[in-house]
C-alpha cells in the first residue's frame, strides 16, 4: 500500500484527501495556485478543486491568517501556507493574539480550527531573511498546537490530523525536508488519523545515549547515531513530532534508561525548544539517572548567513553532534 | 427585511429603547466603577449610540458583526442579553466568556457577534475571513465590520480591504469616527483626512455620514447592505460621531477642549435628536418616550442585580480551557 | 543624591537625562505627547522637548518600529514605546527580521541603536491581549538584546545604557512595577552608566536554595524568600536583569553552593526564560552540585483571563514560590 | 542638480552605460548560476533598467534609496561596483556585506543606498524612518522607496504612506510595477487595480508613467524629487515595467504567455529604446552605443573575474558579528 514519495507529495496527497472529503477544507496562500507554491507543495490541487478552494492571495499575510481565523471560527477549515516561515512575523497578531485566545478568551463560544503551513529552515541559501526557525516562540504560545515532522509518512499525517482538530495547528516544514523521500501510505480519510497519536517516538534505539530532535534534525541525529555505531556507541534518537503539546515521557523513559541526553535542532540554542526539552528532563525522575550533564547541539547563535561555509557552520552538522555525542560519553563514566 | 425599522413607530420604538439601554449599560459600569465593583479598564460609548443601532438595526436574521474595545453598543444592538453582558465585565461565569474575556472581549456569536477585540483592528481581517466563510457556506448573510477612525492607519485595514475589494467579499467595513483613536485627532494620524476617501483606492465608493442622526445612519447602512449583499462585493461607511468620555479610565482629556465635549454633547446628542426627530414625525408620544426610558432603566437596574448574584468562575474553569480538543495538559 | 521614586518616574527621568545630552535620542509612539502613554511613563516630555523630539505616531505599530529602524541606521537614536507590549506582535517584521538582522546580514555596515520599550505583563485586569509577557521570544532571536528591570535604579540605567547602545534593544517593563517605588540615583549622562553592567545580580543571598527570576518576578521571589526565611530556609535570590545576553555565571556559582535551583516567571513554563536558565545551569559544572531537581514556578499555560480569580490563578504568587520551594527542601536531603 | 542628465550627449552615454551593466550583470548571473557557481536564488531585473537608472541618475549626492529582493539595478546605478555585488553573490569577503547577505541583501551604505530587502515592503518602514532622520538632522537629502507592484498590498505600505503623509516627510515612492508580484497579476491582488490612485487616500498625488521610456522615467523623477526636496512632503511614482525572466529560480512561467512576454521584449525594451531615442535625437551616435556596449561588457567580465578571486570569509568572520557591540557570548 505504501508507496515511495517525497515530502511535498506527501503533504500534497494530504490535502488532497482532506478536501475530497471536506469541503470546508480549502487553501490559501500566496501562489499556491497556478505557482503550485515556492516549492511546489500545492501542485495540481488548483486543477483538480478550482480557484475558490484554492486561493491565490495578495501578498498580504497579515490578512492571510486573520481571513483564515474568520472562515475557522464561522465553520470553514482552512489551511494556510506562508510562502517562507519567515514572514510569519507580519501575521503575529492573528496567530498569537487571535486564533491562539479566541477560544479561551470567548469562553469556549467559538472554535479556530485552522492548520498555518510554515516551510523554514536554512541550507538553501536564502539567508538571513528566508531561513529562519521559529518553532520556538510558538511552543511558547497557549492556544497554539505545533507539529514538526521529519518523515513524509508523518508530514501526511500530521497534516491530515492537524486539519482534524479543532484548535489552530502550526505545522512546523523544513524546505530541505521537501525532497527527501520515504514510504508513504496515503490516507483514505481524514478520519484515519487520530490527532492523539502525534507525541514522540524512537526513530532508533541504544542503551548509551539518548539524542532529541524533530523535523530536519532527526535526519542529522540518525547519521550521527550511526556514525556513533561505527565506534560501538548505541544512541537511541527520539522524534518529537510535536513540540506543543510536548510529549516528554519517551524522553524520560529513555534517559532514565542511557543516563545520557543530547538535544539538537537548528534553530539557536537560546530559549529554544531543546532548554524545554533539558528543563523537563532534568525537572523530571530521570534527573536522578543522568550520568553527565545534557548537552545542546543548536544553531549557531547568528542570524543565517548567505556565503555556503558560514551557512554551514550555522547549522549544526553531523559531526557536531557526533563530538558532541564523544564529549558525553567521554565524561565521567 | 431588517430587524428595525426606525421609520416605523414599532422601529422608532424598538431603536429608542436599545439607544437608551446602551447608554444606561455604560451609565451602570461607570457606576459599578465608582464604588470600586469594576476592575480592569474599560471604554465607554456614551455619545455614538446611534452608530450601533442604525447599523445593526439595518441587518437580518443571520447576519454577522465583528466588533472592538469599544463595543458594548455594537453588542447590545446586534441582540446580546444585558444581563450576560454585565456578568461578564465583573468576571462571573454568566458572561458571554464565562469571566474569561471582560469588556474588550465579548462574542455573543449565537446573536452573530463575532467578538469585540482587544486589538485595534484586529477584527478587520478576520470580518473579512467570516464574509468568505458565508460566501464559500453559500449563505446569503453579510457581515459588518465595525472599526474606529484610528483603526485606519493600521495595516491590516489596507489588507482587509484590498482582499475584500479584489475577491468581492459580504463585507460592510463601519468606520465609526469619533474624531480621535486615544488622543490624536483624525487630522493629525491621518494622512488625507478621510477615512471614507480611502475606499477609493480598492475600488470602493466609501461614504461618510452623520453618525449622529439615527435616521440617517439605518438608511444609509440599509443601503449599504443590501449593496453589498447583492453581490456587489464590500462598502465603506464613515460614520462621524463622538464621545463624551475620556477614551479610558486614565484619560485626562488634555488633547481636546471640555468646549468641544460640551457642544457635542449639548447640540448633538443622538439620543436627544432621535427622540425629538420620532416625536416631531409622529413616530412616538412624548410619553412614548418616557416609558422607554423608564424601560432602559429597568432593564439595566434588572441586569445588575442578576449579574452581581452570577458566582465567579473557580480556577478549575481553566483546566484545559486554551483547547477545544485534546489540550496540552492532556499529553505533557 | 538618590530620592525614592517610582520606576515610571524614574524611567522618565533617564529619558530627560538623555534627550538633554544627545540631539539624537527622540522618542515615538502612541500618545505618548499630551497624553504622557497609556501608563504615564513619558508625561512631560513633550513640554521639555517638543513635538518634533516627542512624536505622538499614529495607531500603526508596524512603521513605529521600522521607522526607528531607518533613523537608527541613518544617525538617529531613536526610543519607542509599544503602548502594551502585546502590540509588538503588528512589528515583528521590523523587530526581528530588520532590526536584529541588518548589523550582521549588510556586513556590518550599519548600526542599530534603537530602544524598544514594552510594558508587559498581567495584574491589572486587561484580559488575554493586554497582559502577555513575550520576552522568551525576544530572547531566541540573535541580534537582539533583551534587558527586564526590577528597581526602578536598574529601569533607569538599563533605559540610559540602553539608549547607548550601538545594537537594538529591547526593554521589558512590566506594568505592575511602575508605581513600585525605590531609590534611584539620577545620572549626570549617558556615559555613567555601562552597559556591560546588566549581568545578573543577587537582590538576597541565602545558603539553601537559589531562586532565580527578572522583572516583577524578583518581587514575588523576595517575598517569597522572606516568607521561607520564616522557616529557616535561606535563599539566594538573583535578578537575571538581561535576558540576552544571559549572565548564567552568577546562577551557576549560586547553584553550585545551594544545590538547590528554583526560576520563577509571569510567562507561560513550556519554552520560556526558566527553561532556558535550568538547561544553562544543569548543563554548566554545577550539574554535580545539585542536589534535586531544579523546578520552575511560571504562568499558567493558558492566556491571561479576565476575571480577578483567574489572572490571580495564572500569575504565579509567592505561595506559589514558597511551596514549591518548600517541596524542593523536602527532597532528597 | 542631479548626478545624471540624459538629456546631455555625456548624461545618455552615462544612462546608457548604467542600463547596459546591470543588464550584463544579470546576464552574468544567469551564467554563473548554470554553471553550478552561484547558490541561493536571485531576482533579476532584466527589461526594468530604466527605471533604476532613470530615478537614481534623478538625485543628487547624498540622497539616499532603499532596495528590494529585485534590487540589483538600483544598487549598480545608485553606484555601486559591480565587483564587489558580484563578489556579495559569490559569498566573497569582498563582497559588500562580506559574504553575509548575498543577492537580496546587499547594502552600498557608502553610497547611500541602506539596503536591499528580502522581505516585500520590508523596506518601506525604513524608507520612512530614513526621511525622518534626513529632516531631523537638517539634511537636505531625499529618500527614494522602490518597491513593486506586489508590496503595494502589504501593510506595511499602507502605514508607511501614511505616516510620510502626516508627517510630510521627504520621501518618493516608487513602484516599479511589472505587473507581477511572483504570479500573481497586478488585476487579480489590487483592488482598485492602480497603486498610483492609492496614492490619494493620503493626499499624495500618484503618477503613473512609463517605466520602460527613460527619458519620461528621469523627468518624472526629477519633479517628482524636487517637490519633495522643497518640503512639499512625500511623492508617489508607479512605473509601469515588465520582467522578461521568471520570478527566480524556480519560476515555470505558467501564470503568463510566452507572446506576452515576447511583446515586451521585442516591442517596449527599455534599453532598445533609448538607443533609438539617443542616436535619433543626436545626443548618441551609433558608434557610441557599440562603443557602451562593449564596455558595459567588458566592465563585467573584468568584475567577474576579479570577483572570483575574492576569498571566502571564514568561520571566524561570525564571531560577534551579530552585534556592533558586546556580543552574547562576551557574556553568556
Ligand atoms: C494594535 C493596537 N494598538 C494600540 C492599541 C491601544 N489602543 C486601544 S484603543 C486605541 C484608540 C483606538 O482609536 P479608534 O480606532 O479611533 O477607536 P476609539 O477608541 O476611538 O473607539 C488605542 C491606541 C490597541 N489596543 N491595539
Ligand atoms: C513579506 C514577504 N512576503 C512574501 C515574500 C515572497 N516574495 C518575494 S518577492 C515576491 C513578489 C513580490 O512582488 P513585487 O512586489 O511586485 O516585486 P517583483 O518581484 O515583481 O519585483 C514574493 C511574494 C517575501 N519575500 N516577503
Ligand atoms: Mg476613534
Ligand atoms: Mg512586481
Amino acid at each position: 500500500m505504501a508507496e515511495v514519495m517525497s515530502t511535498s507529495r506527501a503533504i500534497n496527497a494530504a490535502m488532497r484527501v482532506a478536501m475530497a472529503e471536506d469541503p470546508r477544507v480549502f487553501l490559501a496562500g500566496e501562489d499556491i495556485g497556478v505557482y503550485g507554491g515556492a516549492f511546489g507543495v500545492t501542485d495540481g490541487l488548483l486543477g483538480e478543486f478550482g480557484a475558490e478552494r484554492v486561493r491565490d492571495t495578495p501578498i498580504s499575510e497579515d490578512i492571510i491568517v486573520g481571513m483564515a481565523v474568520g472562515a475557522a471560527i464561522t465553520g470553514m477549515r482552512p489551511v494556510i501556507e506562508m510562502q517562507f516561515s519567515d514572514f510569519v512575523v507580519n501575521a503575529m497578531d492573528p496567530l498569537v493574539n487571535q486564533a491562539a485566545k479566541l477560544h479561551f478568551m470567548y469562553g469556549g463560544n467559538v472554535t479556530v480550527p485552522m492548520v498555518l503551513r510554515l516551510p523554514g529552515g536554512g541550507g538553501t541559501g536564502a539567508a538571513e531573511q528566508h531561513s529562519q526557525s521559529l518553532e520556538a516562540w510558538f511552543a511558547h504560545v497557549p492556544g497554539l498546537k505545533v507539529v514538526a515532522p521529519s518523515t513524509p509518512q508523518d508530514a501526511h499525517d500530521l497534516l491530515l490530523a492537524s486539519i482534524n482538530d479543532p484548535d489552530p495547528v502550526v505545522l512546523v516544514e523544513h524546505k530541505l525536508l521537501y525532497k527527501a523521500e520515504g514510504p508513504v501510505e496515503v490516507r483514505g480519510s481524514l478520519a484515519e488519523v487520530d490527532a492523539a497519536f502525534a507525541g514522540t517516538v524512537p526513530r532508533r534505539t541504544g542503551g548509551d545515549l539518548t539524542i532529541v530532535s524533530y523535523s530536519r534534525g532527526c535526519a542529522v541525529a540518525l547519521d550521527a547515531a550511526e556514525a556513533l555505531a561505527a565506534d560501538g556507541v548505541e544512541a537511541t534518537v527520539l522524534d518529537l513530532r510535536s513540540l506543543r503539546p510536548l510529549d516528554l515521557g519517551p524522553v524520560i523513559a529513555s534517559v532514565t534508561a542511557t543516563g545520557r541526553l543530547l538535544v539538537t535542532h537548528e534553530a539557536p540554542g537560546p530559549v529554544g525548544v531543546g532548554a524545554e526539552v533539558v528543563a523537563g528532563v532534568v525537572g523530571s525522575e530521570a534527573f536522578d539517572h543522568l550520568l553527565v550533564p545534557p548537552v545542546r547541539v543548536t544553531g549557531r547563535d547568528n542570524p543565517m548567513p548567505y556565503a555556503p561555509g558560514l551557512e554551514r557552520a550555522t547549522i549544526p552538522q553531523v559531526e557536531d553532534v557526533v563530538a558532541a555525542a564523544r564529549r558525553l560519553m567521554a565524561e565521567d563514566d | 427585511m431588517p430587524r428595525v425599522d426606525p421609520s416605523t413607530p414599532e422601529g422608532a420604538r424598538a431603536a429608542l429603547t436599545t439607544m437608551w439601554t446602551i447608554r444606561r449599560f455604560e451609565e451602570a459600569l461607570e457606576d459599578l466603577y465608582s464604588r470600586g465593583l469594576l476592575h480592569g479598564t474599560n471604554h465607554l460609548s456614551i455619545g455614538q449610540e446611534a452608530v450601533a443601532v442604525g447599523v445593526c438595526g439595518a441587518l437580518e436574521e443571520g447576519d454577522l458583526i465583528t466588533s472592538t474595545h469599544r463595543g458594548h453598543g455594537h453588542c447590545l444592538a446586534h441582540g446580546a442579553d444585558p444581563m450576560r453582558m454585565m456578568a461578564e465585565l465583573l468576571g462571573r461565569v454568566d458572561g458571554y466568556c464565562r469571566g474569561r474575556g471582560g469588556s474588550m472581549h465579548i462574542a455573543d456569536v449565537d446573536a452573530g457577534n463575532l467578538g469585540a477585540n482587544g486589538i485595534v483592528a484586529g477584527s478587520m481581517t478576520i470580518a473579512a475571513g467570516a464574509a468568505l466563510s458565508m460566501r464559500m457556506q453559500g449563505r446569503d448573510a453579510v457581515v459588518v465590520c465595525f472599526f474606529g477612525d484610528g483603526a485606519a492607519n493600521e495595516g491590516s485595514f489596507h489588507e482587509a480591504l484590498n482582499l475584500a475589494g479584489v475577491w468581492g467579499l459580504p463585507v460592510l467595513f463601519l468606520c465609526e469616527n469619533n474624531q480621535y483613536g486615544m488622543s490624536m485627532s483624525q487630522d493629525s494620524s491621518t494622512a488625507g483626512g478621510s477615512v471614507a476617501a480611502r475606499g477609493a483606492a480598492y475600488g470602493i465608493e466609501g461614504r461618510r455620514i452623520d453618525g449622529n442622526d439615527l435616521d440617517a445612519v439605518h438608511a444609509a447602512a440599509a443601503e449599504a447592505v443590501a449593496g453589498v449583499r447583492a453581490g456587489g462585493g464590500p462598502a465603506l461607511l464613515e460614520a462621524v460621531t463622538y464621545r463624551y468620555r475620556g477614551h479610558s479610565k486614565s484619560d485626562r482629556n488634555l488633547y481636546r477642549t471640555l468646549d468641544e465635549i460640551e457642544s457635542w454633547r449639548n447640540e448633538r446628542d443622538p439620543v436627544d435628536r432621535f427622540e425629538a426627530a420620532a416625536v416631531a414625525s409622529g413616530r412616538l408620544t412624548a410619553e412614548d418616550v418616557d416609558a422607554v426610558r423608564a424601560e432602559a432603566r429597568d432593564l439595566l437596574r434588572d441586569a445588575v442585580q442578576r449579574a452581581v448574584r452570577s458566582p465567579e468562575p473557580t480556577v478549575d474553569d481553566l483546566d484545559g480551557a486554551a483547547y477545544a480538543g485534546r489540550s496540552t495538559a492532556a499529553v505533557a
